[in-house]
């Protein structure tokens, strides 16, 4: 069966961030993703531990080459400055591109 | 008794104790930790545990008499959060954003304070009004709501200064509304937001609910909604002194001056609560429950307001601040002089009164 | 009391109250969620206790007179599946796997609405026969296994029909027998499921354990399995109130008939069950939890079972009525009606039955 | 250090598919495999709130490029009409090819 | 009552009961678990409530009592510790590092068997000194620190011989020395882990808590970590049994040897332990739950003291033996067994005891 | 925006190997991660019922592709021998690379 070539969007930010996330996706018409909490460290310190809303969150997206450039750079600009967030794309093979906007 | 000793022997119930056992067990560096899903799950188990002893008790004394002490107690929080920012942002040198959050975390109200106050009570023997369950769920909102609108009229005039001084250029001009705009969707949503947030819903509801079933359809779930109840703020308390225990490295980054507001701001609010409470005719009970209202800082609702609401704010400062040095030091230190305050005046009279306290207190 | 005023008092009991509570919380679209590993908890802990109970009380009555009601639950569980294929298949035009689906959930049990219940007798001070809980355990799969068996038997006529109408093909005919294959090993690979499920394995287990253990043996824990009972599915319910109300929306999508199908249905085998068992010679309570044996629907689990066995079959389609439409009708009105018609049966006798069940019904 | 090429099949499904993924992996001799739960939104719409049945899971296998073929043919064959389901492959280097069949 | 009543009558205890259906559970491949949640949550639980209920009493007693039975304790822990590794590496034929661990899973003790101990003895009517949970406490990391001081020691020796017998080599040097420093910095980190683990932290923050609050502070939280206590074991059993039930197929990996080991041993082991407490003057009671200290092995915090400590062993040997033999052994036969013996020396002194011991086992 | 190339180390591992991992990290001047919790099949076995303890979790560090092949090389010497440990590394694409040393 043929792979066909999409990117993943990976978003891992604190979890008061992701409804931000979600909505920039929602923006760009795109509505499927896969999230789930995760811990960890970085620049704004250990996140994980204690209160619920201290967690983390990985966003995990499928899209089209396209869309990726706006999604990324809106992300960029609204969420880098104020929020614990680390993004990174990687290149992956579906088998129905249609499913994937 | 006087006020040493009161603090003592609060310092040796088992809430207190256990509070100071997490900390302890975070600052050893211990694995110990309450699974989350429980941690999770008690906050919202005092809440309905409360908000059912309101509802039950405005049942049976009328709910005509809270409307004056919820107004003031409103009115109160909203002054005292602009005292707040100005202190900080002018004596304290915080920036815009700093000042309103903290300002607000410090107006708005903490379930968890309230309920180990009511523990505090129970203990001494003491009651205090079903209805100030009602206000601790309007109060929640109230100091964000205010703070929220006040950060965005500060962030759309800076906008305009900006706009002026720099000419009206088109680019930016856009760019400008853009901001406006998204401040406004920004309080509708946080205002939203506050309302059904998960400590007022689950309150609201139980002060309804218990209202409606009254002692009587209460009996068959007592035992869980009532007897549990101190145990199980034991429970939630050894995981929030564990985070506080966590934190308490970060209280050196805070600062001193936040550290001293942190203990001296909770003070004043909470005295003068406990004042006016008495004036407005509460029992001695309720008038240490209404200033500690006014006392608590808020550390659970916070972050999930203002982290929407002011993103630029820092929660390091509000969350450490609330919970690592308020929260201890109202439960620990001010409870009992709240009490000891209540007493005096609910037996003496205010004529006295501050004699009384100058030697109670120093 | 007529019908309204006991389904008014039922309304407001804490259970109900919470219950809508929880609807309530989700349309608002609160963030309020009973953290997951507690809501798992409780249905295992719920059942542990029902089964306890059950247990101990078929210590004390044996369990001789549990065997003619047991096998009448079990063909009446099967009629009323059979029964329920015909009506949303012929009448609702639904495909073979929904229909099968949804008859089966309805031909199930429900753990929680059966708690419920219990609850709701225990409030009326009315006792019920210990050995409901085991015919709850076996009637658990009765109706899984009838429905799966016949949708394989269905899918497996379908497929030698086309086999006939294409002429033998070679490869085509592989494929079916390994179509074939798959559904036998389906079939077993679902019994196997169904009898090891958590739901009857606790509850089994429980019941066993309580027979074994007695009175003397449980009152170490009766605190936890007894005395905590009523409030643990307050907070249970809570959870269900915010799964069915953020059901609410799909309701439209399942379109007027099966929604109708979701009240009447129930209502009408319940009302059978109450009738039936106070003619096999069930006490007042007894006769109301037979009913409600039959009336309930199950919706934790079915999907469990049916997304392997019958995978071809909406979820959206079952769980929603069962869980959106029929739970909240069957503990909020159908339980006060089918106790009215115990008590009315219990001590009238059955010749003025039909009279009065039409003056009290409408 | 040598990373060998394999391939990394990521599925994501409804909980309830979990068992039928992991038998066709076994079917095919794949027997490691990493499994977690997340939610998400799809076609079949918004999963992970409410029953833990109606939740997501996320399972990962590293395997050899000559099985993934064969067993993503048979997920796609058998789970994607009557399940929430997402599959996608994605390149990653291992140090012990050994240990993935 | 003869031996074989007693274990018959352990045997149908609700809290046996529930771990054996949960074995039987695990075994017909059932889904049922109690999420992990309110798995982990438990042992946090039973340890507090232990630690208060222990707390409490050395108020009422005094401690100075404890210092001889505890010193007696950390001793036997020792030598038994010794006496294992011998057993197990000469007649065993385990290698160094599985038997190190093994001995010291078996030297160490177990918190969940001290709970069902502590509910056996209040089924039987039974008291025991409340300082065997400060020797709980204590004994924890002992066996683990002993164990790990000789895993390195024997394997700075190892290398020590290769190196002599491969002459100096200056690169090979250089890493025997990172070899034996590593070492060091091991034991120091597992000393760390050991007396921070939350087992030890809140057991010993409970005591304290407990002696400082004494009955009197304990009353508004009894109901939970009191009358609570022996559902909540329920509850922790059943999964204790799923979890020992899914290791059952293990049981045959790990030998006939091992098997015997973790009968004999740790009956050998609490039999002295009786005998000695006995000796020492403790209660019929107290010497039960001291020989259950000697008796038990270590499953929830040996794995992750030693899997660091001495990562070479195979936990698949020392938690098996430890969750699936000896534990069940323990609370369904020993205990009863221990029960017995202290019976007979506690009444008839010690005069007739091994006549009478040799009629009641065998 | 432009996204540079850097490395993604994801290491499935026993809860009680997560400790050293970290440390592993940190002493390469490592200090971001992410980890969560999982379950899994490899070669010792079914991991993730039962005790916390014998609970998976998967630690993924974006990093640049100098610093790997130490850390790789380190945790293959030290921890592949004695735990239930699977180590791979894929390419992703990120837009601050001073965020990941
Ligand atoms: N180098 C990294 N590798 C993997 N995850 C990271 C890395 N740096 C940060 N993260 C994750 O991203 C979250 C936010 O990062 P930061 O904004 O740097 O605090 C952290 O809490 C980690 O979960
Ligand atoms: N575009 C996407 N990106 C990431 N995950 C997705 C995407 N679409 C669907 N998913 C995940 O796959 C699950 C099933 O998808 P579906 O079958 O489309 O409902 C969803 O619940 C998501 O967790
Ligand atoms: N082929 C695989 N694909 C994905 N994850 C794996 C694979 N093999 C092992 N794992 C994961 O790595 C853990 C340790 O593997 P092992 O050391 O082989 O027992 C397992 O429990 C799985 O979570
Ligand atoms: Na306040
Ligand atoms: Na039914
Ligand atoms: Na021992």
């Amino acid at each position: 069966m043929k792979l066909y070539n999409v990117k993943l969007l990976t978003v891992t930010c604190e979890i008061l961030a992701q409804k931000n996330v979600i909505d920039i996706l929602t923006k760009h018409d795109i509505t499927g993703y896969t999230a789930y909490e995760v811990e960890g460290n970085g620049a704004r310190g250990l996140r994980g531990q204690g209160l619920k809303n201290e967690k983390n969150v990985k966003v995990e997206v499928i899209m089209q080459e396209e869309k990726l450039q706006d999604v990324i750079e809106e992300i960029a600009r609204t969420l880098f400055t104020n929020f614990a967030i680390v993004l990174y794309v990687s290149d992956v093979g579906v088998l129905r591109t249609e499913k994937f906007v | 008794m006087d006020i040493l000793e009161l603090i003592q022997s609060n310092l040796l119930t088992p809430i207190v104790l256990f509070f100071l056992f997490g900390i302890i067990a975070a600052r050893i560096k211990s694995d110990l930790k309450i699974p989350d899903a429980i941690s999770e799950f008690l906050p919202i188990y005092l809440l309905a545990a409360i908000g059912l002893h309101g509802g039950i008790e405005m049942r049976n004394t009328g709910f005509e008499a809270m409307f004056v002490p919820m107004m003031v107690a409103i009115g109160m929080s909203l002054l005292f959060t602009l005292n707040h920012y100005q202190i900080l942002r002018r004596l304290g040198k915080f920036n815009l954003f700093d000042s309103y959050a903290l300002a607000s975390t410090y107006g708005a109200v903490g379930a968890v304070t309230f309920s180990v106050g009511l523990s505090f009570l129970k203990n001494q023997g003491v009651t205090s009004e079903g209805y100030l369950a009602a206000i601790l769920a309007v109060l929640e909102p109230v100091a964000f709501i205010l703070a929220i609108f006040l950060t965005n009229m500060a962030v759309s005039k800076q906008i305009k200064n900006k706009k002026k001084s720099l000419g009206e250029i088109d680019s930016s001009e856009s760019e400008l509304e853009m901001g406006v705009t998204e401040t406004k969707s920004n309080l509708k949503q946080v205002l939203h937001e506050s309302i059904t947030g998960k400590a007022i819903v689950i309150l609201l509801g139980s002060i309804i609910i218990g209202y409606i079933i009254g002692e009587e359809g209460f009996s068959s779930i007592s035992i869980v909604f009532d007897e549990l109840f101190t145990g199980a703020i034991v429970i939630f308390l050894i995981e929030m002194g564990i985070i506080a225990g966590q934190r308490l490295d970060d209280i050196k980054k805070v600062g001193v001056f936040l550290i001293s507001f942190s203990i001296i701001m909770p003070t004043f609010n909470g005295v003068i609560g406990v004042l006016v409470a008495t004036v407005l005719g509460l029992s001695l009970g309720g008038a240490v429950m209404f200033g500690l209202l006014l006392a608590s800082a808020s550390f659970i609702a916070a972050p999930a307001v203002l982290r929407h609401a002011i993103p630029q704010a820092k929660p390091s400062l509000y969350i450490t601040s609330a919970l690592g040095i308020t929260f201890p030091y109202n439960i620990i230190v001010l409870l009992p002089i709240m009490f000891m305050v209540s007493s005096v005046v609910h037996n003496e009279g205010s004529i006295d009164l501050f004699h009384y306290l100058s030697e109670g207190l120093i």
